[in-house]
This record gives structure tokens, sequence and C-alpha cells, in this order.
């Protein structure tokens, strides 16, 4: 059979095999291929790296398990670079699934860094409600919040008593696969002035433009791609740096079929077949 | 607002309106819709079913008010032919409507006995399982024809990309902007946007139901003439204008 | 009355809801959270029925001995022990319902999704194919967005700039296009429906 | 390698349905199988826990408590709380001959519900909000480069909606405006395809690095 003509009606499962090995093998091997850190991202990191010691920043976990692959590599370089420069940190869940992924988070990298829970992070659990809750934190974080993740009463938490409301948060980080951060956004900088910087999947990047132009918000971090910056800005390189060279070879692959169906559409048309 | 929905409230009836008392309205053809009736005739003419589906939308969404609509034209015309229409749901509210569309649409035609309930019935809700399904049938029932109608979401492609390994025609409509883009690619007729909604004057013929279509074609035409003006005013630097637009 | 009683019924609630957006009182907030209840009461009848009528359909075929019985009687019985599993051990975080969440369901959920990983690709080798002008464009757009924004060409700036500028410019106008079209064609449905014009849902008659 | 059961069975599962892109097997078929029945029985038990228990046989039941106890002042109450429950169960009515046409009531009491609800909603997100954020722009237009593109933006969606005109036949320029309309359209559909793209695959990574390094172990 003619070569082009085999292109054309190439077996799909050829297709899924090169797929698979295009994000399996960058994941197994560590390629490292450029990334170009984005300003949305660096400003991020800046504003962190520009923070004093003790300072405190909440950061919330609103988002779903569906999109974890995208939502783990953000949060924990993030959790990385603020345990490095020992911030206090406060966490929380607007969406019930991210209960239990934030507080596992806070575990897992507070264990890297030695960090104790209770006097370097505490995880103060899930509430419904966006607006009620995001407005509750302004004026008193012990009612919206009046016992912990574990149930220890906030009065008692050492971290906690210089801890009291949006005047004592230096940046609110909102984790999220949706326009979560919009409501941070609109009610917790709009009417508490708190930085607020969102840390979102990247097919939601796309909402927050004009907010990045409007400067309502410190920065940025976008999907794997923005992980994989933040990984590359805290020389830290994780899961992110790794998930990155799977996407780019990836949409590689993909690029590379289009190609090849096309020299074949011309290739056999040219000779009428 | 209440002004933007009392204008396109009060120019969709007065058009149902003029419609009634028996006005005919141009609609010009949309490609899709021309192509569901030679689909259904191919699954005839092949001895296969065809499969329905209405993707993941609830009965509250009007694309899913839409896509019964269309089942209801579709359901005429296989009952004329005999032919099979298998429609897997992933709500049970929508089960409940299509059954009773589907058992109107075999009675019209004349052939009520031939209506089978078993053939539209509820799978899961859980999106994922729902289109783990659809492809299992998709590859033992071997439909000539797949028709996608209604709100999808991710699965969209996965039921068109196995649609498309069997060999089956297929047409799709979705309100999903995004999912309309992953059916452009991989099915053969796709109903852009409004066009599905539009789906239910064409197919049914009711002078009523054209004359709204007319009254939303008015309302775009209101829409374009706003947009060009705010254009003007903008550039004047008026900026009242866009004010009247925002809401909360 | 067979015919016209839901009519009215699909009249009155519309309506109502349409006019407690607009009129903000206790008395439209109780009613709005009242009707959404009744709502959620009819989806759940609704899903008795549908529960029923899937155990009936899986049931009939195991009865029958037809084709692939097997598999119909998986169903049910996975459908029945995760049932009585969660009626009887509740829903708690190390319930054995939420075991078989997380160990069964959630990970087959998980793997069909991304079987769209693999669709997108056959998907794209096929339906891109230059034939004509719209195919142009469209091939193109994605190839674009494809190697600026998600691939190596990110980090080289003609590139993404050009990515970025399909993506906010001529694609997202047309996108407010589409939205507007939708919203209409919505709009005009609900009107339909409400007004009594379109009953198709109702079995036309 | 994974020594946890829950991890080897997920992983099992994960394979059973990759296994369908090689061809449909009995094995994909028992994954699906198994995925329909699991995921009806948990969609049954978290409707019962969240719905039917609170809002119809509790309310039923404890107004019901009520009336015993007060008598027939709280009548009203338990009527009440009845119509919904009695509105869910004319669904039952479609299997009794003759009376299938009652649960019609329910369906259209739902959907004249969803139809009210979805008209102002649409109207905001979906009309007016577009309308100023397309027009918006041009008050502060800054360069000559910013000006070309606003005209882009301006055409694009004047042409797109000129194809979504439906009473009038596309032709002459009419039909040039719509065409236009068209190529707008196709850019959107392959720019967001090529935008969707990299959340799909980022599910892939997600399920490969399960199986390597979750299962597998193979990742370091």
């Amino acid at each position: 059979m003619n070569f082009w003509l085999g292109i054309r009606h190439l077996d799909r499962r050829i297709i899924f095999l090169l797929m698979a090995l295009g994000v399996a093998v960058p994941l197994l091997l560590k390629i490292g291929l450029p990334v170009r850190v984005t300003r949305d991202v660096s400003s991020v990191y800046d504003y962190i790296e520009n923070l004093k010691e003790a300072d405190v920043v909440l950061i919330s976990y609103d988002h779903d398990t569906g999109t974890l692959p995208e939502m783990v590599p953000m949060s924990t370089a993030i959790l990385r670079h603020l345990f490095l420069k020992n911030l206090k940190l406060v966490g929380m869940a607007l969406r019930a699934e991210g209960n239990a992924i934030g507080r596992q988070a806070f575990k897992r990298v507070g264990d890297e860094f030695g960090k104790a829970d209770g006097t370097d992070y505490v995880f103060l659990g899930y509430r419904p409600e966006l607006t009620a809750t995001i407005l509750g934190l302004g004026t008193s974080i012990e009612r919206v919040f009046p016992k912990d993740d574990r149930g220890v009463p906030v009065a008692e938490i050492p971290l906690m008593q210089n801890i009291h409301n949006y005047g004592d948060i230096a940046l609110v980080i909102s984790v999220s696969d949706d326009d979560t951060p919009v409501y941070w956004i609109n009610y917790g900088n709009a009417r508490y002035q708190v930085k607020v910087a969102p840390a979102v999947t990247a097919v939601m990047a796309t909402t927050f433009f004009p907010f990045l132009n409007s400067s309502q918000i410190v920065g940025m971090i976008a999907g794997l791609k923005g992980a994989a910056e933040y990984e590359r800005l805290i020389k830290r390189q994780g899961m992110a740096s790794r998930g990155m060279d799977a996407q780019s070879i990836a949409h590689l692959v993909v690029i590379g079929f289009i190609l090849a169906g096309n020299l074949a559409y011309f290739a056999t048309r040219k000779r009428g077949m | 607002m209440l002004i933007g929905i009392i204008i396109t409230g009060l120019l969709v009836a007065l058009f149902i309106m003029r419609g009634r008392r028996g006005k005919s309205l141009y609609l010009r053809p949309i490609a899709g819709l021309l192509a569901v009736d030679e689909a259904i005739g191919r699954a005839t003419e092949m001895g296969k079913p065809i499969l329905y589906s209405s993707g993941r939308g609830g009965m509250q969404r009007p694309a899913t008010i839409a896509s019964m609509n269309i089942l209801g034209s579709v359901v005429e015309k296989v009952a004329t032919y005999g032919t099979p229409l298998i429609f897997p749901n992933n709500d049970p509210v929508v089960t409940a409507v299509a059954q009773e569309v589907a058992r109107e649409g075999y009675t019209k035609a004349g052939h009520p006995d031939a209506y089978k309930p078993e053939n539209i019935y509820f799978v899961t809700d859980s999106q994922f399982g729902y289109a783990a399904a659809v492809d299992g049938i998709m590859m033992r029932e071997r439909p000539a024809t797949n028709l996608f109608f209604g709100t999808f979401e991710a699965e969209s492609l996965i039921l068109a990309e196995t649609g498309n390994s069997i060999g089956a025609i297929q047409i799709a409509g979705t309100d999903s902007s995004i999912q309309m883009a992953f059916f452009m690619v991989a099915c053969d007729y796709v109903l852009i946007g409004e066009e599905l909604f539009a789906a239910s004057g064409y197919l049914s013929r009711d002078p009523q139901v054209i004359g709204s279509q007319k009254g939303s074609d008015i309302s775009k035409i209101i829409i374009m003439v706003i947009i060009i003006l705010g254009v003007i005013l903008g550039i004047l630097n008026q900026a009242w204008f866009v004010n009247l637009f925002v809401t909360v | 009355m067979r015919r016209s009683f839901p009519i009215i019924v699909c009249f009155v609630f519309g309506m109502a809801m349409l006019i407690q957006f607009f009129v903000p009182s206790k008395l439209s907030r109780v009613a709005y959270d009242e009707i959404t209840n009744w709502a959620q009461i009819i989806y759940a009848f609704a899903l008795i029925v549908g529960v029923f009528g899937l155990l009936k359909y899986h049931s009939e075929k195991v009865v029958r001995k037809s084709g692939g019985w097997f598999f119909n009687l998986v169903t049910i019985a996975s459908l029945i022990i995760m049932a009585v599993l969660g009626f009887a051990y509740g829903r708690g975080d190390s319930s054995p319902f939420m075991w078989i969440f997380n160990y069964m369901q959630a990970p087959m959920q998980a793997s069909v999704f991304s079987l769209l990983a693999f669709f997108v690709a056959s998907a794209a080798f096929r339906g891109f194919t230059a034939r004509n002008a719209e195919a142009v464009l469209l091939l193109l757009s994605a190839v674009f967005i494809m190697f600026g924004i998600a691939s190596v060409g990110n980090a080289i700036p003609p590139f993404s700039d050009i990515a970025n500028w399909i993506l906010m410019k001529p694609s997202m106008t047309a996108r407010r296009g589409i939205f507007i079209g939708i919203g209409l064609g919505t709009i005009a449905t609900s009107l339909r429906v409400i007004l009594g014009v379109e009953r198709t849902y109702l079995g036309k008659g | 390698m994974s020594s946890s059961p829950g991890i080897w069975l997920a992983a099992f599962l994960t394979l059973a349905i990759y296994s369908f892109l090689y061809k449909d097997n009995p094995i994909y078929r028992f994954a699906e199988s198994l995925l329909i029945g699991i995921s009806v029985g948990f969609l049954l038990v978290v409707t019962f826990d969240t719905t039917i228990l609170p809002k119809a046989l509790e309310p039923v039941g404890a107004s019901l408590v009520g009336t015993l106890a007060a008598g027939a002042r709280s009548i009203p109450g338990l009527i009440w709380v009845l119509i919904p429950v009695a509105l869910g169960l004319l669904m039952f009515a479609r299997f009794v001959k003759g009376l299938a046409w009652l649960s019609r009531i329910a369906l259209a009491l739902y959907i004249g519900f969803g139809a009210g609800a979805s008209i102002p909603a649409n109207m905001q997100s979906f009309i007016l909000k577009q309308i100023e954020a397309s027009i918006g722009p041009f008050l502060s237009v800054a360069n000559v480069w910013e000006a070309i593109n606003d005209v882009i933006i301006i055409v694009g969606l004047v042409s797109t909606l000129f194809y979504f005109y439906f009473s009038k036949a596309h032709s002459g320029n009419f039909g040039r405006m719509a065409k236009l309309g068209t190529y707008y359209l196709m850019i959107f559909f392959g720019a967001t395809f090529g935008y969707t793209v990299m959340a799909r695959i980022s599910l892939l990574i997600g399920r490969l690095s399960f199986l390597l390094r979750d299962w597998l172990g193979l990742m370091t």
C-alpha cells in the first residue's frame, strides 16, 4: 500500500500508543525542557519573597478532587516556598473535598520542613457559603472558625493568638478550579483590602486576566505551567516540571499528528486517491 | 436588566402572536438539521439502530427542552420507518420526559405498539460512568447514526470519537461553547450555538415557534445597534452608556 | 384537563420564578428556596423510578440469559451492595462505602475522563485537515494555541504572543457572539415553554 | 511497588478502562458494568441522605407528630409539607395505565421552574455582560494597535451575530458578513480545542503518575 495512504488510514491505536509514550516517558526520565518564568508568577514569588519572617499567609483550598493533577503541584510548590521563608500559615477550604486535600498537603509539606501544627501552621477546616465566609473573616476569624479542623478551639491555638482578621494576614492564596478567587477579590480585597493571589487551573486562567490588568491581584499561578515556573523560582524541581515536560511533549505529538494528517491529505489528494 | 427582558419578551410574544395569525416567515436552511433526515434514512437502509443522547443537562435546562423537541420529530420518523432508537439517559427526570415524548411520537406516527420504553432508560448520573456505558452500547449495538443534542460536558469527545471509530454518521448540537469545538472536529454535522434552539421551529414548522425565532432575530439587531452605538459613545468618552449594562 | 392542567402549572411556576428575581423580598426568597426544594424532591422520586427501570432492564436480561447477562448481573449486584453498605454503615471517611468510592468509583471515573487525552489526539489527526478556508483557520488557530501556550513555543515570545492574541481577541469575540445567540435562544425557548407554545415535553397531542 | 490492596484494585480498574482503547473486551465491559452499578448505588444513598430523608420524610414525620399533638390547627402545615412529596409520588403514576398523565404535572412544575429561572440568569451573563465587555474597552483606547484590535473585535461580534440571524437568506452582502462570522467561529473552535488539550493531558498525567508512582513506584 502507498505510504501516504497508509498514514491517512492509520490505525487509531498507534496514535493512542504514541500519546501514552509521549506522556509516560517524560514522567519517568527527567528531561528539563526550558520554562520561561512569566511576570504573573514571578510577582507572586516576589511578593512572598519580600514578606518578613512570621508574617501570615492564608491558603484556601477551593477545588475538588477532579483537578488534583493540576492543583497538587501548585500548592506543593507554594507551600514549600512559604515554609522555606519561615512564614506562618493558616489553611481553610471553601469546598468540602478541598478540606481533606488541604489538610493533607499542610501536613505533608510541613513535615518536610519539620513544622508543627498549631505553632507554625493551622488548618481551620471547611465552610460552605463563599460570600458569607469571606466577609466573615474580615471581622473575626474566630467567629467563622471557632475550632480548627482537629476540633481544637481557636482560642487555645498558640499561632492564632495574634491572628484575628484580614488585618493580620499578608496574603490570601486561593487554590481553585473555578471562579472562587473572584469572590476573594470582590469581597476580601475590595471590602477589606487584603492582598489576593489566585492559583488556578490553566483553563480558568483567562478569567483573571482583567484582574491582573487592573492590579486587583498580586499575580497569578495557572496550571501545571505556573507550578513549573514556581518550582524554577524556588529552585526545587518536582512534579510540575516533569508534568510540564510531559505536557509539552504530548502537545508536540498532537501537533505532529496534525502535520502528518495534512501531509497525507495533500499527497493523496494530488494523486486523486 | 428588567428592561432587557421586557423588550425581548415582548418581541418574542409579539411574533408568536403574529405566527398564530398564520403569517408565514422565512427561515434559512441549517445544514445539520437537513442532515438529520438523511442520517435516519441511512440507518433504516442499513437496518441498524439510531443512538440518541441529550448529554448531561437536566430537564430544567432549555437546551434539554430543545433536545426533546428534536427527539419528538426524530421519533415520528423512526416510528414510520420502523428503525430502532436507543436513548440512554444521564438524568432520571429526562428519562421520564423522553419516554412521554417517544410514546406520543409513536402514537402520532400510527405505530403505538412499536414504542419500546426499555430503549429509553436511565443509566447513571455519573458523568464518566455514563460515557463508559454509551461507549459500550456503541461498540455492541453498532448504531449507523448518532444524534447528540443537548448540554454536553467533557464526555462529548469520548462519545464522538468512539462513534466515529464505528463509522456512524454523527450530528451534534450543544449550548456548551467548549464542547461545540470538540463536536466540530469529530462529528459530520454540528448545530452551532443558537441553531440548536432554532431547530424546534424547523422541525415542527409550527408558525408560533418560527415566530418566536423572528422575535429573537430582531433582538439581535437591537443588540448590534447598541454595540455600534456603544462604540461611538465610547470613543466620545461617554461612560454612562456602558454603565447601563453593568449588572452586579 | 389532562392537557391544560400541566400547562397551567408550568406557566404559574415559570412566572413565579421570573417574578421572584425582580421582587427581592423575604417572601420571594422563601418561595425560591421552597420551589427549589420541591424540584429536588421531584428529582429524588424520579431517580427512584429510574433505578427501578434500570433494575428491571438488567434483571430481564439476566432472567432471559441474553448475551452478556453476566455483566447485567454485575451491575445489579454492585448497585445493591453499594446501597446496602451506604445505608448500613453510613458515609464516614473510613466507611466501606467511601472505600469503594475512593478505590473503585473515583479511579474508574478519572480513567474514563483521561481517555480524552487519547481521543483529542485521534480527533485532531483526522479532523484538522486543511480542506477549505474554514478548516485552515480552525487548524492554524488550534496549532498556534497548542504550540504557543502549552508547549515549548511558550518560551519563544512571538509564538506565545500570537497565541495569546488569538485567544483574547478574535476567539473571545466569536465566543461572545455564541453567548449572545445562546442567551437569546435560551430565553426564547423558556418563554415558549412558559407560554405553553412549546409542549413537546408533555407529548404534543 | 505498592502493598495496599486498594491501590492494586484501583490500578487494575484503571487498566481495565484503558483496555477499551485497544478494543471492546470483557474486562472493559466488566469495569463498565461495575462503574454503572456502583455510581447508581452511590447516587441513591447520597440522594436519600441529602434529599429524601431531610426534605421529604423528616418534615412529614415531624408535622404528623405535630398534628397528632396539636390537633387541627397544624393541619395546613402538614398539607404544605405533603405537597412536594405528593408531587414526587406522582412520578410513580407512570406505572399505572390511565393515570400516567398525572406525572406530567410534576414534570411541568420542574420544567416551568427551570425555564423561569433561566431567563434572568441568561439575560445577565449571556447578553448584558457580553455587551458590556464588548463596548467597555472603547472608553480607553490608548494607541493605534489597541484601536485596530477593538475594530477586529467589533467586526467579529457583529458578523457572528449575522451568522445567527435565521429569518433571512444568507446571500449577497448579508451572506458575506455571515461568512465572515463563520471564520471567526472557526478561530474560536480551533483555539478552544487547542486550549482544552492542555487540561485533558493533565488528566492523563494524573492517571499515569498514579500507575507509575503510587502503584509501581517507578518515579523517583
